[in-house]
């Protein structure tokens, strides 16, 4: 035999060196780690997000001057003199890069500048666009777990049980369902025929409902479905067998072992549909009158206002960021396993 | 469900596959096949889907207009085909394009690594955070209502998911010990494409389709409600909708007929899914 | 107090899984049961602690502490888990919740626990202490050691204060450290007066645990008795070829001679180097696995690469094969390796296969790549005893002993100079174990091609190869 | 920094929280309960609020009686006392003196004078493209309590003029040190109580309005821009008035309990703008096959659902001055249009469209969704001079590419509402639109001097005989030359809920009149 060293170390009790090591001296905690990868992701997304929506409506068929009139001054008001005035007025002339570099400076201190349309501070402009977006998906998100966890939950507890399939079929229903046809029958409900809610409007919490539930309906229906997987899953994994023969009583498992884990799960999945329900909304936002985001960047576009359209991209870019970050956060604290990057060869 | 669920051996015959498919399956499939159907030969029954005939608005239903017509007195059924037809087409073109670029993409970058999967990775860091509405609005404002800018619009949107899951899904099987047994026998690149990467992703890829082609009816027909989709008198399904929502008491036929195919469609690829896989 | 298991018969679909007519269990004396996978001996240990899957029809029944329960009721035995019987899991890393704190998972098992969580708190701390595990109390699993997952687990099971423990596959995965550990563990349950009914297909931890042992057999019991006599001098022939799998024990033509350490065959020391490495090192996370491993391999050569889990044997063998680059330090292949006359068998055949291709499609991509001598796929097959319809499936579709054939199928096809074999048959049980190692070594032995073997198992490691290189953690 | 996981836990539990208190407070649920109690007029309308500017705001404040112009007229056009209490011209008609209504108070408690009157009347004239940026103004000044208006040339309409709602008064306090608009303070007897731009106004009763006391105390508007959702509200009563109904949503509104439509008609025309300097369109046998071609009864019943939206010619019988029975109507004859184009040299090619000198008749239309009929209307145009053989490219954008293709001479069709009371004197819009180079809502590539001598003469002030016959003159001309063809007049419908009476619409637009509503109990 050659001579290799007997080196076969007694596992010691305390095996300082084996297993993964402990996070080297020097590197930040996972949460800072995340904290600072997204805060520079958010500023760079927020340079790349404004400069593209500055270069592409920049580069758009059609006079802005025009547009931005036709916002300022009504539909039928807009004229060739009224044109020139905002020209003029705007300095629409200058270079673009001046204009771009003027927007960046700008930011710089934190000014978004004013709307080319009203005139009006784009912080101020987007304020109510912002909160109500926020409200909207906040609200409909709630309502959507707060319906979908409970029934998925359920569901998973007998698979293939009549709850089960039930859910099954909510989600092919409320998938066919486009939300626009889906709010309209909302309104017509409870709205004409009932009376019990406003159909449209802002302000006042029960105005909130319409358009969230609209939201909700579908979104339940797939938390429920992804809740009904990730727990069934779990129910089998080898913990949950474990806790069980534990001596540990059903609701126990479930509230020990069962929730936290298929939090790690819906966290990201909520997060998912948060930034979609956040970004996506226009169509009820449209229907119900709702001053939303998306509303109010469709109006931007058509009116060519470059600030409000920057900002509000930047808003809804600087949204993702946040809810991402939230994302990561929230699993770092129900999962403390690392997350190795995958290593491509 | 339970049937589709059944592995079907890899070495059956397409159409012997084909006769596996679950009862759910085989529904959705005649429906959509039903549904191509018509809107084609709605081609030749009615060639002018913009054929107006004013003093026959809002005319109900009968034989010969089997949906009747609409405030325009254009026939209902002729122009529910055309935007099948387009809606179809449309949606299958946008998910062909964002499936191509973002599978080749997502392949590409996992497979070269280094500066090629940086910036790619870049990119699409750049377009999740570019709201989808953003890119698609933005597109379609380039020239308004043109079909070409909207299929455009909803492909760039698309791209970045197909990319996503690809890149993460390739970077798997490509670490993995199969495509590195595949590297020791000298097997070559066509090989890994076309034995590891390829029977990998394609279930992924067509679940995603089924699912990306409702989304993109949905999309375009969410457009067509908002104002920014394709410009009238052209039809569409979204459209249609909306113009036919005032009459809703009037004629219920004419809202009625778009949202029931817009429900086919989405059902159809929903239950062509087969087994559930959502998220 | 004992345990009394009567008339058990386990049924699916009409087919009999399980049928054992009487077994008692006393206190203070280990049951052991050894058999095939597939014999149904897990089926036993379900069935007794009530986990059974739905599918499955079972009937009979068990007495314990006087108390008769029906074998197809599993709810009544719920409330005997953690106080009265308790299974100690298989694979005790996924037993445990990553998402919790050990104190935790051990704490509930506690009855004080649900009264007052500190009193748990304690119990659990004092018992981790006991196992010398105290340190893990505050741990995440996911940061243990295999050995300390064992321990940790088998104090979760146990803390509730169940006489009977139930032990599946308890050293599934161990290296020969943490189950010598294991065995101190078990030991300990039976000395303090419990009942333990242990199912392994690892011979060497029923000689261990002592007590009975009962040998299964296609659902049925077909020997029992106390362990030394069962499993030294067994009477039943399938017993005897049982015991005539272990590593140990084989008696093949290209087995080594393991009593001589000394008469060591290094083939041709003058022949030329196939692979050679000066002072190589490797490390993962700032932990460094070797370091200073010089090694040369010459056509012919067979050596072990042998140590406990986690010691970086792998990765010593991937470096080797310049699938990983080294920390420090050079590995060269001679240029005769150039062109696929490499290989590598892995520890999971299921994943060194495209999985969702039929293996047929797989190999022809191999055949058409080397173009071998017409017929030599077939003629393998034979030698391997594989029929030629399992090419039409897929690798999830075949055993894992098959499939692990094919894949040695695989690498002779390109006339390899050097085989990889990277535990090649740590998951199977010992009949196919020995069937598989037949099939290499016979190839190897026909082709004189090189083989470096990775293996956790010292037995084999001497049996098998010329030299034993020991990676210590 | 090392976060325990009940901080981090706790992190993201303070986000949660703070994204659900972005949802407001609870407040009173239900549907017909109005938001800040009953005693609230909701008003319901399509118009959103962009800027506080007068110039921008769309008259918003003017309709919602909280600011006033100097001059006010009356739904037939007839100017009223405003602001000021009377005027009248110098001699040489270049000098216009309004005296104020004394002892007029800003919602902000400062007195109304001819200074500050004067002041919010230069800086009204900041804007360019409004009537009053426009008109022939040198200098306002504030003279002896009396505010002056002088002008470069005789302006016969300026009171009317100053009674559009770009004029509008506002205190010193409203505008910051750019003049720009920051808040409105106006003198009308609603102030404003709350803003949230650009969809809800709340307005209360002014306790310093001098006028008679309105009877509803406080008023709502919310902006809607769908017509379908605002159909809903008005069904459902979420709404006592509801602005702008659609003409399909008033058939099914008009069954619906408790509510009552009001409609008018307006000095609106939809109009099909005629580039009459195009090498095709400049001929004017082809404009009148276009217009003969378009059945015009038809779609006005079937799209306006209002047959007597017909236009038969250029104003709608509510501008009674300036509506001529004595006109030919336009009809449908599409013998006569076929006929027309031949003449013109037009002749069916292979595929049925018209050809002339291997030169295909095609042509596009813009137009605009701001209006939801005129795409629809659109759409109708196009089929019915397929039928002739035209073909008709519609392009649906920007209401900016009308005037934007009347600079660069793109245009070639646009169809869109013209409104003739933007200023109470038709006039001042027919001297803009109709004048020699014509205009962005006017004639392209057309004039005519005839018209526009009776124009100026009309513009300079006449007697009434010789105004009628010049107001007579100018239809005339209008309808035989065609620079723009009519399509359908306009008729406005509001639904009102029964918790009030009183209401009535403006044909004008330029009030909600909601001083004027009270309560039905």
């Amino acid at each position: 035999m050659t001579t290799v060293p007997p080196t076969l170390a007694a596992d010691e009790v305390e095996p300082a060196v084996r297993g993964p090591a402990p996070a080297r001296r020097g590197t930040l905690p996972p949460v800072a780690r995340v904290l600072a990868r997204r805060a520079l992701q958010a500023v760079s997304v927020t340079l790349l997000v404004s400069t593209a929506c500055f270069v592409i409506v920049q580069n758009l068929p059609g006079d802005m001057a025009y547009r931005i009139a036709a916002g300022r001054y009504g539909y039928d008001r807009v004229t060739t003199a009224s044109a020139d005035a905002v020209r003029a007025d705007l300095g629409l002339d200058a270079p673009a890069w001046q204009q771009l570099a003027r927007w960046w400076a700008d930011l710089a201190q934190f000014d978004l500048g004013t709307s080319l349309v009203t005139g009006g501070s784009v912080v101020h402009e987007l304020r109510l666009p912002v909160t109500s977006s926020l409200q909207l998906a906040a609200t409909a998100l709630a309502l959507a777990v707060a319906v979908g966890a409970p029934v998925g939950m359920a569901a998973a507890w007998r698979p293939g049980g009549l709850l089960d399939r039930l859910t099954t079929v909510w989600v092919a229903g409320t998938r066919a369902l486009p939300p626009f046809l889906l709010g309209l029958l909302l309104i017509m409900l409870f709205s004409v025929h009932l009376g019990w809610l406003p159909a449209v409007g802002h302000g006042s919490a029960s105005n909130v409902v319409l358009p969230a539930v609209t939201l909700a309906v579908g979104l339940s229906g797939l938390f429920a479905r992804v809740t009904r997987d990730t727990v069934a899953q779990l129910r089998g994994s080898g913990f949950v067998t474990f806790a069980e023969t534990k001596g540990l009583r059903g609701r126990a498992v479930l509230a020990r072992h069962v929730l936290r884990n298929a939090g790690v799960t819906l966290v990201a999945y909520v997060g998912a549909q948060a930034l979609i329900l956040i970004e996506g909304v226009v169509v009820v936002e449209s229907l119900f009158a709702w001053p939303g985001l998306g509303r109010t960047l469709v109006h931007a576009i058509f009116w060519r206002d470059v600030p409000v359209i920057q900002a509000a991209a930047v808003a809804l870019a600087l949204l993702v960021v946040l809810i991402n970050t939230v994302v990561d956060v929230a699993g770092l604290a129900l999962d403390p396993r690392p997350r190795w990057r995958q290593v491509v060869p | 469900m339970s049937t589709a669920t059944t592995t079907v051996p890899a070495h059956w015959p397409r159409w012997q596959r084909l006769r596996r498919l679950s009862p759910t399956q085989r529904c959705a499939a005649a429906a959509l096949v039903l549904l191509g159907l018509f809107a084609v030969a709605g081609a030749w029954v009615w060639p002018d889907p913009a054929a107006q005939d004013l003093s026959r608005f809002l005319e109900p239903p009968s034989l010969a207009e089997p949906l009747g017509r609409d405030h325009l007195g254009r026939s209902v059924a002729g122009r529910l085909a055309s935007a099948t037809r387009l809606s179809l087409a449309t949606a299958v073109a946008c998910v062909a394009t964002a499936v191509v670029a973002g599978a080749l993409a997502g392949v590409l970058a996992a497979w070269r690594g280094g500066i090629v999967d940086t910036v790619l990775h870049g990119l699409s860091e750049a377009f999740v955070a570019l709201p989808a509405l953003l890119v698609v609005l933005l597109v379609s404002a380039m020239s308004g209502g043109g079909l070409w800018t909207l299929y455009a619009g909803l492909a760039l949107a698309q791209w970045v998911e197909y990319f996503r899951v690809v890149r993460a899904r390739s970077a798997l099987v490509l670490s993995g010990p199969a495509v590195e047994a595949a590297g020791l026998l000298q097997l070559g690149p066509l090989h890994v494409l076309r034995r590891h990467l390829w029977p990998d992703l394609r279930p992924l890829l067509t679940t995603m389709a089924t699912f990306g082609v409702g989304t993109s009816v949905l999309a375009l027909s969410t457009l067509g409600f908002v104002g920014v989709g394709i410009a009238p008198p052209t039809p569409e399904l979204g459209l249609m909708i909306t113009e036919a929502f005032p009459y809703y008491d009037e004629a219920p036929w004419m809202s009625l007929a778009p949202a029931l195919v817009l429900a086919t469609v989405l059902v159809g690829l929903l239950g062509l899914r087969g087994k559930e896989s959502v998220s | 107090m004992n345990m009394h298991v009567q008339g058990l018969v386990v049924t699916h679909t009409g087919r009999t899984l399980l049928d054992v007519d009487d077994l008692r269990l006393e206190r203070g004396r280990a049951v052991t049961i050894v058999g095939e996978s597939g014999s149904g001996k897990s089926l036993l240990a379900h069935a007794v602690m009530g986990t059974l899957g739905a599918g499955l029809e079972a009937q009979g029944r068990v007495v314990i502490e006087g108390t008769s329960y029906d074998v197809a009721e599993r709810r009544a035995r719920r409330r005997l888990w953690g106080r009265v019987m308790a299974l100690l899991p298989q694979e005790p890393v996924l037993a445990l919740d990553p998402t919790m704190r050990v104190r935790g998972q051990v704490a509930e098992g506690a009855a004080s626990f649900w009264s007052d969580r500190r009193s748990g708190y304690r119990a659990a701390e004092e018992v981790l202490g006991t196992l010398g595990v105290a340190g893990a109390a505050r741990r995440y699993p996911h940061t243990l050691s295999g050995g300390m997952a064992q321990r940790v687990a088998f104090a979760a099971a146990t803390i509730g204060g169940a006489r009977v423990l139930i032990a599946d596959e308890p050293s599934k995965g161990l290296d020969d450290h943490a189950r010598n550990d294991l065995t101190v563990l078990l030991h300990r349950h039976v000395t303090a007066g419990g009942i333990l009914l242990t199912i392994t297909h690892d011979l060497d931890l029923g000689r261990d645990l002592g007590g009975d042992v009962l040998v299964m057999r296609d659902a049925g019991i077909v020997e029992r008795g106390p362990a030394h006599q069962v499993l030294i001098t067994p009477s039943h022939p399938y017993t005897r070829r049982l015991l005539a799998a272990e590593p140990g024990r084989w008696r093949h033509l290209w087995v080594r001679d393991r009593t001589s350490g000394a008469t060591e065959r290094t083939a041709d020391p003058g022949g030329p180097t196939l692979v050679q490495t000066d002072r190589v090192a490797k490390g993962f996370a700032g932990r460094t696995l070797f370091s200073d491993v010089s090694l040369t391999i010459r056509p012919g050569d067979r050596l072990a690469l042998a140590g406990p889990s986690g010691s970086g044997k792998t990765t010593l063998g991937n470096v080797l094969l310049r699938l990983l680059q080294p920390d420090a330090g050079s590995v060269r292949h001679t240029q005769e390796l150039a062109g696929g006359r490499l290989q590598k068998l892995y520890q999971d055949p299921a994943v060194a296969f495209p999985s969702r291709v039929p293996i047929g499609a797989a190999l022809a991509d191999v055949v058409r790549r080397h173009r071998p001598a017409p017929g030599r796929l077939t003629s393998l097959l034979a030698a391997m005893r594989l029929d030629e319809s399992l090419l039409q499936r897929t690798p999830g579709q075949v055993s894992g002993g098959e499939l692990q054939r094919l894949s040695i199928i695989r690498a002779i096809l390109v006339d390899p100079l050097l085989i990889f074999a990277d535990e090649p048959t740590s998951r199977l049980d010992l009949v196919t174990q020995e069937e598989t190692m037949c099939c290499l070594m016979e190839q190897v032995e026909r082709s004189g091609c090189a083989l470096v073997l990775v293996t956790h198992n010292q037995a084999l490691a001497h049996t098998v190869a010329d030299r034993v290189l020991a990676v210590a953690g | 920094m090392v976060w325990g996981r009940p901080a981090v836990a706790g992190v993201a539990m303070v986000v949660s929280a703070v994204l659900v208190a972005c949802s407001g407070p609870p407040g009173a649920a239900g549907g017909r309960q109005p938001r800040g109690g009953p005693n609230v007029l909701r008003v319901v309308g399509p118009f959103e609020l962009h800027s506080l500017d007068p110039a921008r705001s769309d008259g918003f404040f003017t309709r919602l009686r909280v600011a006033e112009t100097l001059v006010d007229a009356d739904g037939r056009g007839d100017l009223r006392p405003g602001l000021a209490a009377a005027w009248r011209v110098s001699d040489d008609q270049r000098a216009w003196t309004f005296s104020l209504r004394p002892d007029t108070v800003f919602h902000d408690g400062t007195k109304v004078t001819a200074e500050t009157v004067a002041a919010s009347l230069t800086n009204a004239r900041g804007e360019r493209g409004t009537p009053w940026g426009d008109a022939p103004v040198a200098a306002i000044t504030a003279n002896a309590g009396e505010v002056q208006v002088q002008l470069d040339r005789p302006y016969a309409p300026l009171p009317a003029v100053l009674a559009h709602a770009g004029t509008q008064v506002l205190a010193p306090a409203s505008y910051n040190s750019d003049r720009t608009v920051k808040k409105v303070i106006g003198t009308g007897p609603y102030r404003v109580e709350r803003i949230e731009q650009p969809s809800a106004i709340e307005v209360v009763a002014f306790e310093g309005w001098a006028g008679k006391k309105p009877d509803i105390e406080r008023i709502s508007y919310q902006a809607v821009g769908r017509a379908e959702t605002r159909a809903l509200m008005a069904e459902s009563g979420q709404a006592d008035v509801t602005l702008g109904i659609d003409p399909v949503s008033r058939q099914r509104v008009q069954r619906a309990a408790g509510v009552e439509i009001k409609s008018v008609t307006l000095p609106r025309t939809i109009l099909l703008k005629v580039n009459a300097g195009h090498r095709v369109l400049g001929d004017l046998r082809v404009r009148q096959a276009v217009s003969a071609a378009l059945d015009r009864k038809a779609m006005a019943t079937a799209l306006l659902r209002d047959p007597e939206m017909a236009a038969t010619q250029f104003f709608p019988p509510s501008l009674s001055e300036w509506h001529q029975d004595s006109v030919p109507p336009l009809a449908h004859d599409p013998s006569q249009a076929r006929e027309l184009l031949a003449q013109a040299g037009w002749a069916p090619g292979p595929d049925g469209v018209l050809t002339r000198n291997g030169q295909r008749f095609e042509i596009s239309l813009r137009t605009f969704p701001d209006r939801p009929e005129l795409p629809v209307l659109a759409t109708a145009v196009q089929a019915a001079l397929k039928e002739l053989g035209i073909r008709v490219n519609v392009q649906v954008g920007n209401s900016s590419e009308i005037p934007a293709g009347h600079k660069d001479g793109t245009l070639e069709l646009g169809l869109y509402a013209r409104n003739f009371a933007l200023v109470p004197d038709p006039l001042v819009t027919l001297l803009n639109d109709y004048g020699p180079r014509g205009a962005d809502w006017g004639a392209m590539g057309w004039s005519n001097a005839e018209l526009a001598r009776t124009l100026s003469d009309l513009a300079d002030g006449t007697d009434a005989a010789a105004a009628a016959a010049g107001r007579q003159q100018v239809s005339g001309i209008l309808q035989r030359e065609l620079p723009v063809i009519p399509v359908a007049w306009y008729r406005q419908s509001a639904v009102v809920s029964d918790r009030v009476n009183g209401f009535t619409l403006d044909p004008l637009e330029r009030s909600w009149l909601i001083d004027e509503v009270r309560w039905s109990s």
